[in-house]
């Protein structure tokens, strides 16, 4: 088994690492840390997998370099989104009730 | 004028109008009468044209692809004419009628732009030269009647408008199952004398005979075959400009007419009875005719009774086409103008009662006969036309439909129709001694249009019922005359059924 | 085993368990503090796998910069301090 | 194919430079320049059209270089008609845009940017034939409509912009997981080289990698159970962003769904997994109808139509899958002609709701009285709409409920039969609820102002369109053949 | 959330993991290889570091939707602190060290960004990482007070966000006549894609600075 190999099964268990937190954790913040994992998980399943047999291969490496700045860009959207609902709610959470339930806002 | 186009003009001549009469401010009211009229009389131009080409020979279709496979067929054949010319000749009376009864009331575009709609639907489904052209116009139809049953906005008539759209959609959602079932197995089914599904391999039978089921329950609901006619007496609540054309023309007509096309120019009649299914129609026909009338029997509220007498005259028509021979298939056709022209004229009487006086009850009628006497004149034309007296339209449907009930060696149906005819009796003469030789009984309940010299009512509203009342005698007297529907349904017969039967 | 694989063994060990106490950790602040840790451990195993563009942009963007907008966040969460932390 | 005009790079390029030079204009500026824009895009759109029923399927590899080592774009049909939706969906609702923020300003600031880039996201990845710059382009999707849910601010509106930025997060780390198992096995990401590769027998990651994707698309979908973040998504944004996502968003990842599973994966396709999409959709009609009904808000009732009408999106798989060709061709014109169609009616639906709303003031259907009578046009639209997510015919919603009807009668799978009448029932059971109280005089108190014309004519537009699409819907189907054939 | 729920979701994650596991210890031969095809085009792409020839030449379409996405992240924080109750926020008095410390390292970090963008050609590094580095930079400045909130950016820095975007679309049209998209003449394939990564470094770094700048804006 090549080291690259054993990267792609370390970003197998990240991603599900990172799935259960992400479903599982009400926390907004630690649901944005979660996704993050769970993406560098599958970054290391790309850059892993495609050099399992032990050539370096700058394809996935530039399609992970992409997918850094995708991540990024999506966390600091959902911060964003995270802060402001704090500010209206109080909360980092999302709230429970029915969204057809509430007022409109206009 | 190339002749494909003629079927899709007469369909244009009242769409385009309405879709004009809906952006019109309420103000209007000239032009949206000259609209009406306009395309009332324009329409009718059309339909003489045809009529005068059909009975020399000629064919007019219309033809457009909608999608591989599914054609947009307008077809002007001597059953459609039958069909359109009632529809176009009722509607330019019924326009003339709702002018004057809705004269000052609110939302009146929005009146007119459905109740041309609702023609145009109609004269589509006369027209309609295959299943899925008829089922498109038959929707239409729904979609354009619904804001007229619920124009007037009350809570009843918005529980009416529920039921009449539950009944109505329910229906076309089988008549689809149907069509699309049946394209499937068949392949694109234009409407062909003798039909064209005998063709299909005996194994398809019965698949056959259960889309036969889907298709007549999809249309009954239309036709209000009992049990499916609940909708029918609820949607009373229209104004009466409404009430009548549902019940003479539009919707019910749909219903039953689309009978006629499934079972004669789909099935075609012989294999409609090598599968056994004329008997079982015929048999649906004659209960409701029977529980129409029984029903009518009990009403005191004056619409009702003629509503439940719809439901049962209406079967009269499916009765003519389930016999098997030319001369039922002559009464059912025929029936179908002469019910139209009779029923018409008591819807506008009825309307005249309760929009002059405020009578909305059989037991409010006492002595009416002599407050207005050209409108109860009119009406007893009309009731006596539906209890089948001679000389009257009626009588002439019955007469035909009782020999052709012999011809077709079911006996029984005779019994049917004197059953019949006995309840009419029972429920329309009762009425007819009241107006006119009971005495009144002092105040009307809400007398709004007083008498003005002879006229005992807006002019508007008594030039429509006097004419078709006397259409009921005339289609009568002179049914043997040329183009009168007797002749145009014998036409209809000989020309295309005879060749097919034995 | 080779040392390589002892480092490799180790390093993912350290991924993973830095990983999930970012995820069950009581205090948010901490989270994030082991979500950096895990951000770096990241620039090293791109490292191992032969990946420096990577391991150089995970450590400026991935650990550094969401670090630190993580961090902003945390202070006005803290700042805010009305909700439960949890 | 060197061609300056080509339109095939243009239809990407073009809404990606509106977008950013919307932005840098300035705040709310920008959307006369959209509209020329997007009007431009469609005549691109069906300059597209034309070359391919002319010249068949197209390839463009980007930078000359071509699959595996470059990215190609791929144009057949299939592409062609959901770019044609596309631009037609777009351009009215532009035109309404503009009206529409004049009327009610609140987040009109961002509004031609975050459209300019959802339009580019849409353009790339009908073209894209390649699995990683189609989760480029997802996520460049997904940001833009998540943005555009969340630019009017406010309580509820961000709520649903956060769950739907989850949700949306969450499909695309399925499918890059997907891309990266597929890229593990065969080593390239081109759909051209990896459909012949792909074959009955695949390995275990493949198979895990097809059942990622599909669940990644389905969230994005949101098709039943995956619906949750729809309805507060787009019954909470602004009338032209609603209009936005339910008609085209959620259609590119049901798009892409569908091109793998036809393709990519059609040899592991197996009738249960079609059937179990088809049960998904099933339930989407009947739930999302039912909810619909139930609701008292003008924007969630059209919102959880939209869940119901994905549902018939997906009727399409079981009624395609291991059955005579005839009737799967039937199948597929019908469920794309079912996009097509919802995309235009219910485009029309949210424009007429957002008219019915600035009017009135006020977003509750029991308050709508007075609309028929002050709106007539609006309200038009708003029926025709209903007619056409009813199925009634002449519409596009009746074609396509007519191919589904019949395919599904000639595979024998009358169940679908039963779902897709009872669906249609049901919606019209829920247009209604909205038509009759409009109909109804106006409530005392109540306000109902006038609306500008160019809100009233754009839903009007769109409405009209997707009644014609019923009774023109051939030169469609026979774009959608083009590539097929094999 | 129900213990049941939470044991339900915990238990299909390992078995995703367990199953991702397995499947990736049985893959079979690669039925393509890339790392040879960039290395025998490496010459033609202009760059001679194969994974910045892969990023702005072989899959520079999927980089240019890429700077999208990161310009649209940053609408969307725009987009939403425009709604926030604070605007303007003064910035935070911080240490003089700091201060003095990022007064140094600024102009420093610049540098080091110039060069990452110039190595980038030959060596790891290239346009993002200079543009995070820039990043950094602003964020130092911010840390230290020296910098504002910026929750409305004029039209200037408005017209450097977009400038990376729009040097990259022009240069991929501007192939077009003799080309398909993005399509580089391999003569002019060098000066080309540094000009488009000198403007991405630039944008890229104010970007990546402005989402931190722009959030940061509205603490309270």
């Amino acid at each position: 088994m090549s080291a690259a190999l054993l990267y792609a099964l370390a970003g197998a268990a990240l991603f599900a690492i990172g799935l259960a937190g992400l479903l599982l954790q009400p926390h907004l913040l630690r649901k944005i840390l979660a996704f993050n994992i769970l993406g560098s998980g599958v970054f290391l399943i790309l850059v892993g997998l495609g050099q399992r047999d032990g050539t370096i291969d700058p394809v996935p490496q530039a399609m992970v370099l992409t997918g850094i700045v995708v991540a990024i860009a999506a966390t600091a959207l959902a911060l964003a989104l995270a802060r402001q609902l704090l500010d209206l709610t109080g909360q980092m959470r999302l709230p429970e009730d029915r969204p057809d339930a509430e007022p409109a806002d206009d | 004028m190339s002749d494909p186009w003629l079927p899709a003009l007469v369909v244009l001549s009242s769409l385009l109008p309405g879709l004009i009469i809906f952006f019109l401010a309420e103000s209007r009211i000239r032009l949206r009468t000259t609209l009406n009229l306009t395309g009332a009389l324009v329409k009718l131009g059309f339909i003489g044209v045809m009529l005068w080409g059909v009975q020399n020979g000629r064919e007019y279709v219309f033809r457009h692809t909608v999608l591989p496979g599914l054609d947009l067929v307008l077809h002007a054949d001597a059953l459609a004419l039958l069909f359109v010319s009632l529809s176009a000749v009722l509607w330019l009376f019924t326009t003339l009628y709702a002018i004057g009864y809705l004269e000052g009331a609110p939302n009146r575009s929005r009146f007119f732009g459905f109740f041309s709609l609702c023609v145009t639907a109609t004269v589509g489904v006369a027209m309609a030269g295959n299943l899925f052209t008829f089922f498109l116009f038959y929707e239409l139809l729904t979609l354009a009647t619904y804001p007229l049953v619920v124009h007037r906005g009350t809570d009843k008539a918005l529980r009416a408008g529920h039921v009449y759209l539950a009944y109505t959609l329910a229906g076309g959602a089988l008549l689809l199952i149907g069509t699309v079932w049946l394209y499937g197995l068949a392949g694109q089914v234009d409407f062909v004398h003798g039909g064209s599904l005998s063709a299909l391999p005996p194994e398809a039978a019965g698949q056959l005979q259960l889309i036969f089921l889907l298709l007549i329950a999809g249309l009954g609901v239309k036709a209000a075959l009992v049990p499916l006619h609940g909708w029918l007496p609820m949607a009373m609540v229209a104004p009466a400009p409404v009430s009548a054309l549902l019940h003479a023309v539009a919707v019910v007509k749909a219903g039953a007419f689309g009978i006629v096309r499934v079972v004669y120019e789909v099935y075609g009649i012989e294999f409609a009875q090598s599968l056994a299914l004329l008997l079982p129609l015929a048999i649906a026909a004659s209960i409701t005719i029977i529980w129409g009338s029984l029903r009518a029997l009990f009403q005191d509220d004056l619409k009702k009774r003629l509503a439940y007498s719809t439901v049962s005259q209406v079967s009269y028509i499916v009765l003519g086409v389930a016999l098997f021979g030319p001369l039922g298939t002559m009464g059912g056709l025929v029936h179908l103008v002469h019910q139209g022209i009779m029923k018409i004229t008591l819807f506008f009487c009825a309307g005249n009662y309760a929009e002059t006086l405020g009578i909305h009850k059989v037991s409010e009628m006492d002595g009416v006969g002599r407050r207005m006497p050209w409108t109860t004149l009119a009406f007893s034309l009309g009731a006596l036309g539906m209890i089948g007296v001679p000389p009257l339209a009626g009588f002439v449907s019955k007469w035909y439909l009782g020999v052709g009930a012999l011809e077709a060696g079911m006996p029984w149906v005779l019994a049917v129709l004197a059953a019949s005819s006995l309840l009419n009796a029972a429920y329309f003469l009762p009425i007819l001694h009241r107006a006119w030789f009971k005495p009144a009984s002092g105040s009307w309940p809400d007398e709004k249009i007083p008498q003005r010299g002879r006229w005992e009512t807006a002019p508007l509203l008594l030039i429509p019922p006097l004419a078709t009342a006397a259409a009921t005698l005339a289609t009568g007297l002179f049914a043997g005359a040329a183009f009168s529907p007797l002749s145009w349904a014998e036409l209809i017969a000989v020309r295309e059924y005879l060749a097919w039967i034995p | 085993m080779t040392p390589a694989l002892a480092f490799d063994l180790l390093l993912i060990a350290a991924l993973l368990w830095s990983a999930a106490r970012a995820l069950i950790t009581a205090d948010v602040f901490r989270a994030v503090v082991l979500f950096i840790v895990f951000g770096l451990l990241m620039a090293l195993a791109w490292a191992r796998l032969g990946a420096p563009d990577i391991a150089l942009a995970e450590a400026a963007i991935g650990a550094g910069l969401t670090g630190a907008l993580l961090l902003d966040a945390v202070g006005h969460l803290r700042a805010k301090w009305r909700g439960p932390e949890r | 194919m060197t061609d300056f005009l080509d339109p095939l790079p243009w239809l990407i390029m073009l809404p990606l430079a509106w977008g950013t030079l919307a932005f840098v204009l300035g705040p709310g500026r920008g959307g006369r320049l959209a509209v020329a824009a997007i009007a431009l895009q469609g005549a691109l759109a069906l300059q597209l059209a034309g070359q391919l029923i002319d010249s068949g399927a197209r390839v463009y590899a980007v930078g000359g270089w071509g699959a595996p080592l470059g990215i190609d774009l791929m144009a057949d049909g299939l592409a062609a008609v959901m770019l044609l939706l596309t631009q037609a969906v777009a351009l009215p609702l532009a035109v309404y845009a503009r009206g529409y923020f004049a009327a009610s300003p609140k987040g009109r600031e961002l509004f031609w940017p975050f459209t300019g880039f959802l339009l580019a996201a849409l353009n790339a990845l009908f073209l894209s034939a390649d699995l990683f710059n189609i989760y480029v382009t997802l996520e460049l999707l997904g940001l833009a409509a998540v943005g555009l849910v969340a630019i009017a601010g406010g309580r509820q509106p961000v709520t649903a912009a956060m769950r739907y930025l989850f949700a949306t997060l969450l499909g695309s780390g399925a499918w890059l997981l997907g891309v990266a198992l597929i890229y593990g096995t065969y080593g390239s990401v081109s759909l051209a080289v990896l459909t012949p590769l792909i074959h009955a027998g695949a390995p275990l990651a493949v198979t895990l990698a097809a059942a990622l994707m599909l669940a990644g698309l389905l969230l994005k979908t949101a098709l039943f159970p995956f619906h949750f973040w729809l309805p507060p998504a787009h019954g909470g944004a602004p009338a032209p962003v609603s209009a936005l996502l339910s008609a085209l968003v959620i259609k590119a990842t049901f798009y892409l769904a569908l091109r793998l599973w036809l393709e990519l994966f059609a040899p592991l396709t197996t009738v249960a997994a079609a059937q179990l999409l088809g049960v998904l959709g099933a339930a989407a009609i009947l739930w999302g109808s039912v909810l619909a009904l139930t609701q008292s808000r003008l924007k969630m009732l059209v919102a959880y139509s939209t869940v119901a009408q994905v549902g018939y999106l997906f009727l399409l798989f079981p009624l395609a899958t291991l059955v005579p060709p005839g009737t799967a061709d039937s199948a597929l014109a019908g469920g794309v002609m079912q996009a097509v169609a919802h995309g235009l009616a219910k485009a029309a639906m949210f424009a007429a709701t957002g008219s019915m709303i600035v009017a009135t003031g006020r977003d509750d259907i029991s308050r709508l009285g007075g609309v028929g009578a002050r709106l007539p046009l609006t309200l038009f639209s708003f029926g025709l709409a209903g007619v056409t997510l009813m199925g009634l015919p002449p519409s596009g919603g009746f074609s396509a409920k007519w191919l589904l009807l019949g395919s599904a009668l000639e595979s024998g799978q009358w169940w679908w039969v039963v779902v897709m009448i009872v669906g249609g029932l049901l919606t019209a059971a829920y247009v209604f609820k909205v038509l009759r109280r409009a109909f109804l005089p106006r409530a005392a108190g109540d306000r109902v102002a006038r609306v500008p014309r160019t809100l009233e004519f754009s839903a009007f537009a769109l409405a009209l369109a997707s009644i014609l699409l019923g009774l023109f819907g051939a030169p469609l189907l026979e774009l959608l053949a083009v590539g097929r054939e094999a | 959330m129900k213990a049941w729920l939470t044991a339900l979701i915990a238990l299909l994650c390992s078995g995703l993991a367990l199953a991702l596991g397995a499947a990736m210890l049985a893959l079979p031969e690669f039925a393509v290889r890339l790392p040879g095809q960039v290395a025998a085009n490496l010459d033609a792409s202009g760059v001679a570091h194969p994974v910045t020839a892969v990023l702005l030449n072989f899959r520079g379409y999927d980089t240019l939707l890429e700077v999208a996405v990161l310009l649209l992240a940053l609408l969307g924080v725009f987009a939403l602190s425009r709604h926030a109750s604070d605007h303007a926020h003064p910035a935070a008095p911080a240490h003089p060290v700091l201060q003095t410390l990022a007064r140094l390292l600024a102009p420093l970090m610049v540098l080091v960004a110039g060069y990452l963008l110039w190595i980038g050609a030959y060596a790891p590094g290239g346009a993002f990482q200079a543009g995070a580095v820039l990043a950094a930079a602003g964020v130092l400045l911010r840390l230290a007070g020296l910098l504002p909130a910026w929750a409305q950016p004029g039209r200037l820095l408005r017209g450097g966000l977009a400038l990376g975007l729009l040097v990259f679309l022009a240069v991929a049209v501007a192939g077009l006549p003799q080309g398909e998209l993005l399509h580089y003449p391999p003569a002019l394939a060098s000066p080309l894609i540094l000009l488009v990564e000198a403007g991405l470094t630039l944008s890229i770094g104010l970007t990546l600075a402005g989402l931190y700048l722009a959030s940061a804006g509205w603490r309270q």
